[in-house]
């Protein structure tokens, strides 16, 4: 799911003032409505990060513009995100992202001759080291931090790799 | 020149750079914490990663992340801009281990300056004058009894880690300098883990003046002339000008020249600036201590001499020499910048962060704005509050003044508070229009 | 999905004042509503005023967005919009505005001496003189335009007028 | 010094008059169509009168109006800035009559001026070379086709009253001129009112170059230097900058010295500017005509001079000596200034009103913008489409390009569409570069 996305969406919601909004496009599907009332700023603020929602790494995901709202209906949208939020940030329903918590190039495999840590499928554990990120010359192992399945691998081998970005998706057991 | 270098900064200075870049053919990358990661300077750069979350201690501090974006983009160099890792010796020794330039002064200069008691001793020994005081940290409250006799009272108490105002108190008397002491070394030990004290003759009625030195990495070196930035607020500056408006021909050469000769002894290469105490009632000058990296109010001396001085960092950086010499520099005219703060300055300059609703600068002949906002940009609560800086030339003081009165006027700035409100108060107030003030002129002369 | 279309389609619900629209092409579907309330330009974007608006004299008000619509939301808009027009633009319910054609300085009496053309109460025909507006040297007589009763005189004598500025409240017969 | 004055115009130039007002204290009178009733400069003004509906004519072409606005809001002068009402003598006339100073040349010169046969007379006599020609408008076909056999094919046919490019037309041979001469007095007839033709050399590939030129009221003038707009399309300017890349030192000089000669034979006061033909084969000028008023494009002279050509406006109409001598002008660097206008360039430069979304305009060393534009302004369509100036002042030709090609890409203009993409074009085109083009430039080398 690709928050961004989302959140221009929310954002265009509130710039032109619509109090609804569906569309489907390309097998995503969006939904959503707003308060009857003005809310405040018109043109497109983008709204402080919340810490809570940084420390987990998810990305200024659709909460962020709510929470420049007021009134019931921002209430309301707050806790339909946070809901999102407790399934996965900006994942399809019932996975998990593992995201990177450095800046540096991802590597599958120890070395090059190796298999990869995980594969597709693969089961993993919350210490199960599920990739290497090299940064000044050093090779960071990560760990999936949660047990369940390797549902996706979202970055090729040998790729850099910023704070933050996801790396795979897990389906938690 | 380079052809892609890293700019381990963010805002007005992030974009600022990049211009130069732009112009020069530079490709930039920019890195960023999630809290900016909206702001429209990014989209400007060539690319941009993100390297942690809001807290500047795990983004823009954190040199393990901008190092490994650094080698990821594959970049020669890195602008530390101002502030965060800007003054690092630490951060440029690893940048030169990576074999990635750091564009500033060399780790040596740069240890030697951060460092005022070793500052004080070059400026000396370079016959730069200091303000009269321990020449180290004093070892007792007895020894720094016997400094403040036999300098005078009143006498400052100093953090030898400290700047930027922090770390200093007044003493008038043997009574109060024990009891300050006391304090002082406390809030040393919390604020810089170092509780190392000094002290110095303070100056009543004195003027802030810096000159702007450029030097390349051949020997050669040059001055722009200086800066007066005077008023200031909590010791942080509000407005910088050049050239100052109380120096003479002959006290203008006398501090350039000091503070060449001081950047010379300490084989100080890149930008970088002296910074003086100026005593106007007696015209002496102090050596206070170095600024090793490009300044806030680096504008100003743009606007003067013509120059653009992150092209000459940049220049000087990649190994080339100086393009000019002391005679090409030709200051014309006279120039000041404003700083705009997301403050409430009748609240004690509270940092106001939010949403901008509505952003109009300033423009017209010889109006510059240095700045990141726009319409709809949220500042974030995590970083220094300077939002934009005003800047404004002419060919004289009083139609610089006439210039920024107009642009601040002018100004469009909604839905956060600035300080733009006691700068529009500081150009009206006479003492600031004669130019008869010194660095207290706005706790005296102001409700704040 | 492609957002940028999803704006312009927002965008011009807004620029046509829908309150409603609704499409679906290409595998894309896309529905949108808006409050019925006037939000007023969302970003303070002042429309092109409507040229007929303007020769009324009425200030640049709800209905300038609709002018430039067309389709049948638009025209739905538009009708509205001169509904309220009808009423008297940003007067009370049922009065008329008499609005200074030029631009100049507003006299209420022929001469010094003279009495007042009109007093609040006093009938009014199209064709009757309710003040004079002195515009370079000249004195121009301004007609009421309307048959009425004078309710309310909006400018103090001798005072500057300019362009559009309401002079008079009539009440209509 | 006036203290009051009234703005005769609106967008861009209002608010770049009122800048300059608000910076010498004099208060400003602006004046709006309800078209421009929410434009945010008229914030800045110190009072503001509806004189009309949207339509120029009703407006800002609108004497009556105009004169009564003036005469409530009881100024002194009105500056009528470019376009409008600026060279409209009859203006000027009910203006001195009424008692209120026109910010401009007298109604004599504005007259001789603006009927280009008696400006054409003044050149001669004033010995500057004029394109050769009819010397009035011809009589007969007859008579234009013996003047064009006389100066020789390709000869231009151009209304008396025309300007801009309205009106010309190329005949290569007699039968062409033939059906050419009646196509342009029918154009003529509906555009001007007034079907007179002249005749002239057609100059095959020349370059516009002008002169700035101020004047006072005590037979004072002096010349600020060339500007060159040789990148127009539709005869209408794209890009100006001074000084002009195919002058050398002689030329420069001859160029700007006939341009003072004519202005004095003239007995013009305050701003104005000479426009030349200058064929860089022949190395040779010819006159063209006088714009007798404040142009666009004066902010390039600005920004090489220093000084503001408003204020010198303002101080001369105002009865002031000049405060410069010819040898007081020091023109240095370069700069150049793109128009942006709303338009589509590449569908035939078709006006594009209407709202806009996002507006961050450059910034930086040596970048101007003189724009009312702002996020959430609406441009109507019932005006010029000249939306901003994006100015750049550099140590040379060079510099500058490097500085337009990034301001240009740094601007973020959203909602209508722009001249900026063809402006970028134009800047990365190799004969833009080596300055090696003719006003044709942009017709033959782009689509349009």
């Amino acid at each position: 799911m690709d928050l961004e996305k989302i959140q221009k969406l929310i954002e265009m919601m509130r710039q032109f003032d619509l109090t609804e909004l569906a569309v489907r496009d390309e097998g995503m599907e969006f939904k959503a409505r707003r308060g009857e009332r003005s809310f405040g700023p018109v043109m497109a603020v983008p709204a402080p990060i919340a810490p809570a929602a940084v420390q987990q790494g998810a990305p200024s995901g659709a909460n962020s513009a709510a929470s420049t709202g007021n009134g019931a209906s921002a209430v309301e949208a707050k806790a339909e995100a946070e809901d999102k939020k407790a399934d996965g940030g900006g994942t399809p329903p019932g996975l998990r992202q593992i995201t990177s918590p450095i800046v540096g190039t991802f590597y599958r495999k120890p070395s090059p001759d190796s298999p990869p840590y995980v594969e597709v499928g693969d089961e993993v554990e919350p210490d199960t080291v599920v990739c290497i990120i090299e940064a000044m010359k050093v090779m960071n192992e990560i760990k999936a931090e949660v047990a369940g399945t390797v549902r996706k691998i979202l970055v090729e081998d040998a790729s850099p790799v910023e704070y933050g970005q996801p790396l795979f998706l897990i389906e938690p057991q | 020149m380079f052809s892609r270098i890293l700019i381990a900064n963010r805002g007005e200075i992030a974009l600022r750079i990049m211009r130069t870049c732009k112009r020069l053919g530079i490709e930039t990358v920019a890195v960023y914490s999630q809290a900016d990661r909206d702001a429209l300077y990014l989209g400007m750069a060539d690319h941009t990663i993100c390297i942690g979350p809001p807290h500047p201690a795990k983004s823009y501090l954190y040199i393990k992340n901008i190092i490994a974006a650094a080698e990821i983009a594959d970049v020669e160099a890195i602008h530390p801009g101002y502030g965060f890792l800007s003054e690092d010796a630490h951060f440029a020794d690893i940048c030169r281990s990576c074999k990635i330039t750091f564009v500033g002064p060399s780790v040596e200069a740069m240890e030697l300056m951060g460092n005022k008691v070793r500052a004080r001793k070059v400026a000396m020994s370079a016959g730069v004058p200091v303000v009269p005081g321990s020449e180290a940290p004093v070892a007792s409250d007895a020894e720094a009894r016997d400094w403040a006799r036999k300098i005078g009272y009143p006498v400052l108490i100093k953090a030898a880690m400290g700047g930027g105002g922090r770390g200093m108190r007044i003493a008038h008397n043997d009574a109060s300098l024990a009891s300050n002491l006391n304090a002082a070394r406390a809030e040393a030990h919390a604020a810089f883990g170092d509780g190392s004290l000094y002290i110095e003759k303070y100056i009543e009625s004195p003027r802030h003046v810096e000159v702007q030195i450029l030097a390349d990495e051949h020997g050669s070196i040059i001055h722009l002339g200086e800066r007066d930035c005077t008023v200031q607020r909590r010791h942080q500056k509000m407005i910088e000008e050049s050239p100052s408006p109380v120096l003479d021909r002959h006290a203008r050469a006398d501090i350039a020249a000091a503070a060449v000769r001081l950047m010379k002894a300490a084989k100080y290469t890149n930008a970088g600036t002296v910074e003086f105490l100026y005593d106007p009632a007696a015209k002496k000058f102090y050596f206070i201590e170095v600024n090793a990296r490009l300044q806030v109010e680096h504008p100003v001396t743009e606007m003067v001499t013509g120059l653009d001085l992150v092209e000459e960092q940049l220049r000087i950086a990649s190994g080339e020499r100086l393009r000019w010499r002391q005679k090409d520099i030709l200051n014309s005219g006279w120039a000041m910048e404003c700083r705009v703060n997301a403050e409430d300055p009748y609240a004690g300059f509270k940092p106001c962060p939010g949403p901008v609703t509505r952003y109009v600068p300033p423009s017209g002949p010889g109006v510059r704005v240095d700045s990141h906002l726009y319409s709809g940009y949220a500042v974030p609560p995590y970083y220094d509050s300077l939002v934009a800086k005003v800047i404004v030339h002419g060919r004289d003081r009083s139609e610089c003044i006439q210039k920024m009165r107009g642009a601040l006027e002018e100004f469009i700035l909604e839905g956060v508070k600035t300080t733009i409100p006691i700068l529009k108060e500081v150009f009206e107030h006479v003492r600031f229009v004669r130019g008869n003030y010194d660095t207290r002129f706005i706790e005296n002369e102001f409700k704040t």
